[in-house]
């Protein structure tokens, strides 16, 4: 119920910067995911617009106010951790009261809205329970609970899933995702898992040693990665980098990474004329690498043999590691694939699928298409 | 069910304990004749028992006036150590600053330092607050070694709870004030019981400095009042000295046995899981 | 280099049986991954052949050897623990050593094994470091090398990689593969993760409450599980689960979930001709369920209509939670998908890949197919 | 760097520690009649310096033969209390038994238990083993303070370590003997160097117990001695009591920098991680 403005948000611990220069807008009924490695300055951020942590630069506004000075309290928000941090010697029922004693709220309205809030979690039969009583999964949907019974304009959630097991994990993903149309409230979400962020966010916010490297929807950062960084962190398994170099061949641009060469469609030609005789970083995604038997006949694509090293079966395809050349490469390959280990295989990529990247760092994706 | 069979293991201690208690409770009522005889057997009382040495200690003795000082001496021990502890293991587990934790460890390595060391630098610090031959040095004395063995204990209790739990009081609305008192204490209950009982055991039991601090009979504690008065050079009365032991230990006995249960269930179950 | 075979292993705690009538075969060379979810008695089984735990009844046998009244130390095994179990004292040198050390082997020769592994795993340049100087898949690499330089005929791995993030544990999970190739030793793997299962077995134990559940390669498993639990367990997300009734309409089977019917393939008709009219679970992986508009077009499929309810783009797929009439169903659909959310979407279901469970426990799947 | 600056927050704790050294060292250089003069400054030597004091300890009283004494007393206890415990400690950490949690609490009780209590009885059972007026006595009572909290803070340390090492050391072909030795007793070593330091600095520095058990002076240890012969009622040998107080915590001043580092090092760092 609130739009989030940050603007110019800098944060030193010590010496070292945490988050550099970080500015963002936040719509209201948003559900922003602040991803990154470990270190990458999400959390710190995240605890900036808490109030938990104080700021070295910067302004951060949450609805109509600033709330630099403000302590937590009078933030109007509410947040989900990622130990859960519920009161371990309170009840359910008391642990999402709280909020809402220290408020002074009236009795009657408190019981009303720990129950609304139970039972829209699935949590009524709880509530007279300690958090030891509880197993991960109802730990986390109480830490959820207490934090909307108070209704707040803006939710945080720091890495809310990373003690969960994979199943449960997906699992709460979904709730997730409805609790918040269900809510309509602006959500910040951080995580490490790149997995969580595409799935649950409207908004993906990548960061990287304190600096943001790009924002926007999932399929957005997916498909137009802004630099090598981001083209590898998003996806997995990761996207497969091989340096290269553009050749120009026969009238034709092609793409030579040594052991083979590809030729790159018409399409894209008109934006690589600039880069002829360049070494760039060539980056293909393992699921437009395709067994040559079971492709769809309409890619476009060249292929190479490669020879196969590792066989990861996964019911619904198959993950191969294998090796062309000098190149080690991961494709995600049709279940029915004949691969079988230290034997060739003839591999198609889809070419229309490519990505270029400056051999340079900070590695700029090259622009190869008009975005739709 | 769990609970239960806890306590069961715990009867090589009670006897431990209990012997003791069981031997002076005998002896206590036993008569002169009866303890000074060869053919008496120690635990059991095979003449009449008699109350004379109970009479002796309460009316004779200024064991009434001991007690009390005794009472006001470890109360108010107590209730300064836990203050001062509590301020202090709070600042040392929360707030980073700088050398937070090596100072810890000179908190604790201060309570290794040997009580003979202190023990004169005390004598004339003690003198020169005009406190000597009172109880009130001992308020000056005491919470040496305990704050410092209970500031460590109470570091280790508070370090052991989450930030995480003060930050999710901060953020549902609580003041700094109502974060300690309605989260952050009340979790570390155990350690809060664990170390009172320390400062109260270590004041009501210390010996050392009473009897080297303390001439005064008015001004004495239990402790010290039943080794001056009871023995006279190598003179034990012994019923005296039984019974006087026994009332002397009372309070200890209750104190464990109040918050025993506390104690076990803090240091069993773990609160933070 | 040694056969292990495992006859009616049973282990009590006190008077719970965590492990009941254990029965396996495990071939020369063979990586076998005992997995279920925790508490299903997968560890106690390694800890028995390990000879850490002692067995109530069985026996087991490495090689040619009854090792039940072995220690540890006379098995010839070698294990790699979930949290590492580095000696904190000694650096990774010293480590990989001690083994070799306590055998009492030449100087020359342990140097000699400790380089060799410390090459084949690439941490070299660590041997001198402690083991708290190294990161996550650091010591993970050297808790392998402390287990390879003594060459034994079987190893046994408990849950090494649930302590490293996820993109650390697809690099890992494909170099413990190569390290088996290379080895040529038996492998015993424990995990709850059902994709390290499915990817690094060569054969798949499935356990659940202290019992075998099922033993096949990790596409037997996928394509016919044995019961419900593996149906479920096994393939993320799982398998959709729908109450539904086999009904015989028009000359045709079909299954009846209420508020959809579909027409059962004629090839499987013959195997269901006993469960007429008879309540079923009826079964279908996420992947099996396609977006009419991007289907493949050769699919034999009864089509449903459903309302999206929470959307989740992966990148190279999309997960849809749906829900057709009172089913809450999960569908991994083509990227390309219009789906919206509470909007209408037209599923078509592979019904070639259906599995018809009973509904009574252990729910037992119906055969439905010749296997090939 | 960071260990560098961790001892500058230690400095308090030296002031604190070093303080009453500073203050015994300079009087017991300073003349009986400087000590008495009311114009005497505490902390300076105005007069001439003299070695009169330690002179007279040395040669005149019994010092060198006491200190022979807390030598074999406080080596032999610590001797014994660090066999007990470990072994108590490491069949307490380790081996699962009936109730073998409760049995470590009551072991942490036993060091509460005041030692009021336990005095008049052991000084019977020291009299039946006919240890009374020996520094012996001292062997049976001392392990009695010591083993119970060194056992305690052995079980803290020892579960720390985690089982796995053990196991990992077993199927890395180590005998039980071997694994104790060669990883589980040096991972440990942090919290066998601080059981040893707080069974030292007990032994050394307990001073209730001989005194009322030990008369001989050939016997007495030094803390005690020093207490009998240079207090006499209410008169106090100031220079000769500080040149022996001095020499008397000399041995835990050396254990203490010697074995600090390690201690610290345990403490910071901790060793599993």
């Amino acid at each position: 119920m609130a739009k989030v403005v940050i603007e110019n948000l800098s944060k030193y611990f010590d010496r070292v910067e945490a988050v550099k220069n970080f500015e963002l807008e936040i719509d209201d009924k948003e559900f922003v995911v602040l991803v990154g490695p470990s270190g990458c300055g999400k959390s710190t951020t995240l605890r900036c617009v808490a109030g938990l942590e104080e700021m070295t630069a910067g302004e951060i506004h949450i609805g109509d106010q600033m709330v630099n000075d403000l302590p937590p309290r009078d933030r109007n928000i509410a947040m989900v951790f990622q130990d859960y941090a519920l009161y371990p010697h309170m009840s359910v029922y008391q642990n999402m009261a709280f909020g809402l004693k220290l408020r002074k709220y009236a009795k009657a309205e408190i019981n009303q809205r720990v129950r609304e809030a139970a039972e829209i979690l699935g949590i009524e039969e709880l509530l007279n329970r300690k958090p030891r009583e509880l197993s991960g999964g109802q730990r986390q949907r109480v830490a959820v609970g207490r934090a909307i019974v108070r209704k707040p304009s803006v939710f945080l959630f720091d890495e809310p899933l990373s003690n969960l097991d994979a199943k449960l994990r997906v699992q709460m993903r979904a709730e997730l995702s409805k609790l918040h149309q269900q809510l309509q409230t602006t959500i910040i979400y951080v995580t490490h898992d790149q997995v969580e962020a595409m799935t649950m966010g409207t908004k993906i916010v990548i960061m990287k040693d304190g600096e943001i490297q790009q924002v926007g929807t999932p399929m957005e950062v997916y498909e137009y990665p802004v630099n090598l960084f981001v083209g590898g962190f998003i996806g997995s398994p990761a996207m497969n980098f091989i340096p290269a170099k553009i050749i120009s061949k026969d009238s034709e641009l092609s793409v030579d990474a040594g052991s083979f060469e590809l030729v790159i469609p018409s399409e894209k030609e008109q934006y690589l004329q600039g880069k002829i005789n360049e070494e760039v970083i060539f980056g293909i995604r393992p699921e437009d690498m395709q067994d040559k038997s079971f492709a769809e006949k309409s890619i476009q694509g060249g292929s190479i043999q490669a020879v196969v090293e590792v066989v990861e079966p996964l019911g619904s395809e198959v993950q191969l590691f294998v090796i062309s050349g000098e190149h080690s490469l991961v494709a995600r390959v049709d279940p029915r694939t004949q691969a079988r280990l230290s034997e060739g295989i003839k591999l198609v990529l889809n070419m229309d699928k490519i990505h270029i990247f400056e051999k340079e760092p900070p590695h700029f994706r090259v622009k190869t298409e008009e975005r739709p | 069910m769990k609970v239960r069979l806890s306590y069961v293991a715990l009867i090589p201690f009670l006897v431990f304990f209990m012997f003791p208690l069981y031997w002076m409770l005998i002896t206590s009522f036993k008569t002169d004749t009866e303890i000074t005889s060869l053919e008496g057997i120690p635990l059991i009382i095979q003449s009449k028992p008699t109350l004379a040495h109970y009479k002796k200690i309460f009316f004779e003795e200024k064991l009434p006036t001991w007690f009390k000082n005794s009472f006001i001496v470890t109360t108010l021990v107590t209730l300064i150590t836990m203050s001062i502890s509590i301020s202090a293991a709070y600042a040392l587990a929360r707030m980073r600053f700088f050398g937070s934790q090596p100072l810890g460890i000179g908190i604790f390595l201060t309570y290794l330092v040997p009580p003979t060391l202190l023990f004169i630098p005390f004598y004339k610090v003690v003198g020169i607050l005009g406190l000597l031959n009172t109880k009130w040095s001992l308020l000056i004395i005491y919470p040496t070694a305990t704050v410092p063995f209970c500031t460590w204990i109470l570091i280790g209790y508070f370090s052991a709870i989450p930030r995480q739990l003060d930050e999710a009081a901060f953020v549902d609305g609580a003041s700094y004030f109502q974060m300690l008192t309605r989260v952050f204490l009340p979790v570390a209950t155990p350690g809060l019981i664990a170390a009172t009982m320390f400062a109260f055991t270590v004041s009501w039991a210390n010996f050392l400095y009473p009897l080297a601090y303390i001439y005064r009979h008015d001004e004495q504690v239990l402790t010290a009042g039943i080794y001056t008065s009871l023995i006279k050079g190598d003179v034990y009365f012994w019923g005296e000295l039984m019974a006087a032991a026994l009332v002397a230990s009372l309070p200890v006995v209750v104190v464990f046995a109040f918050l025993m249960d506390y104690y076990i269930a803090g240091l069993t179950k773990g609160t933070i899981k």
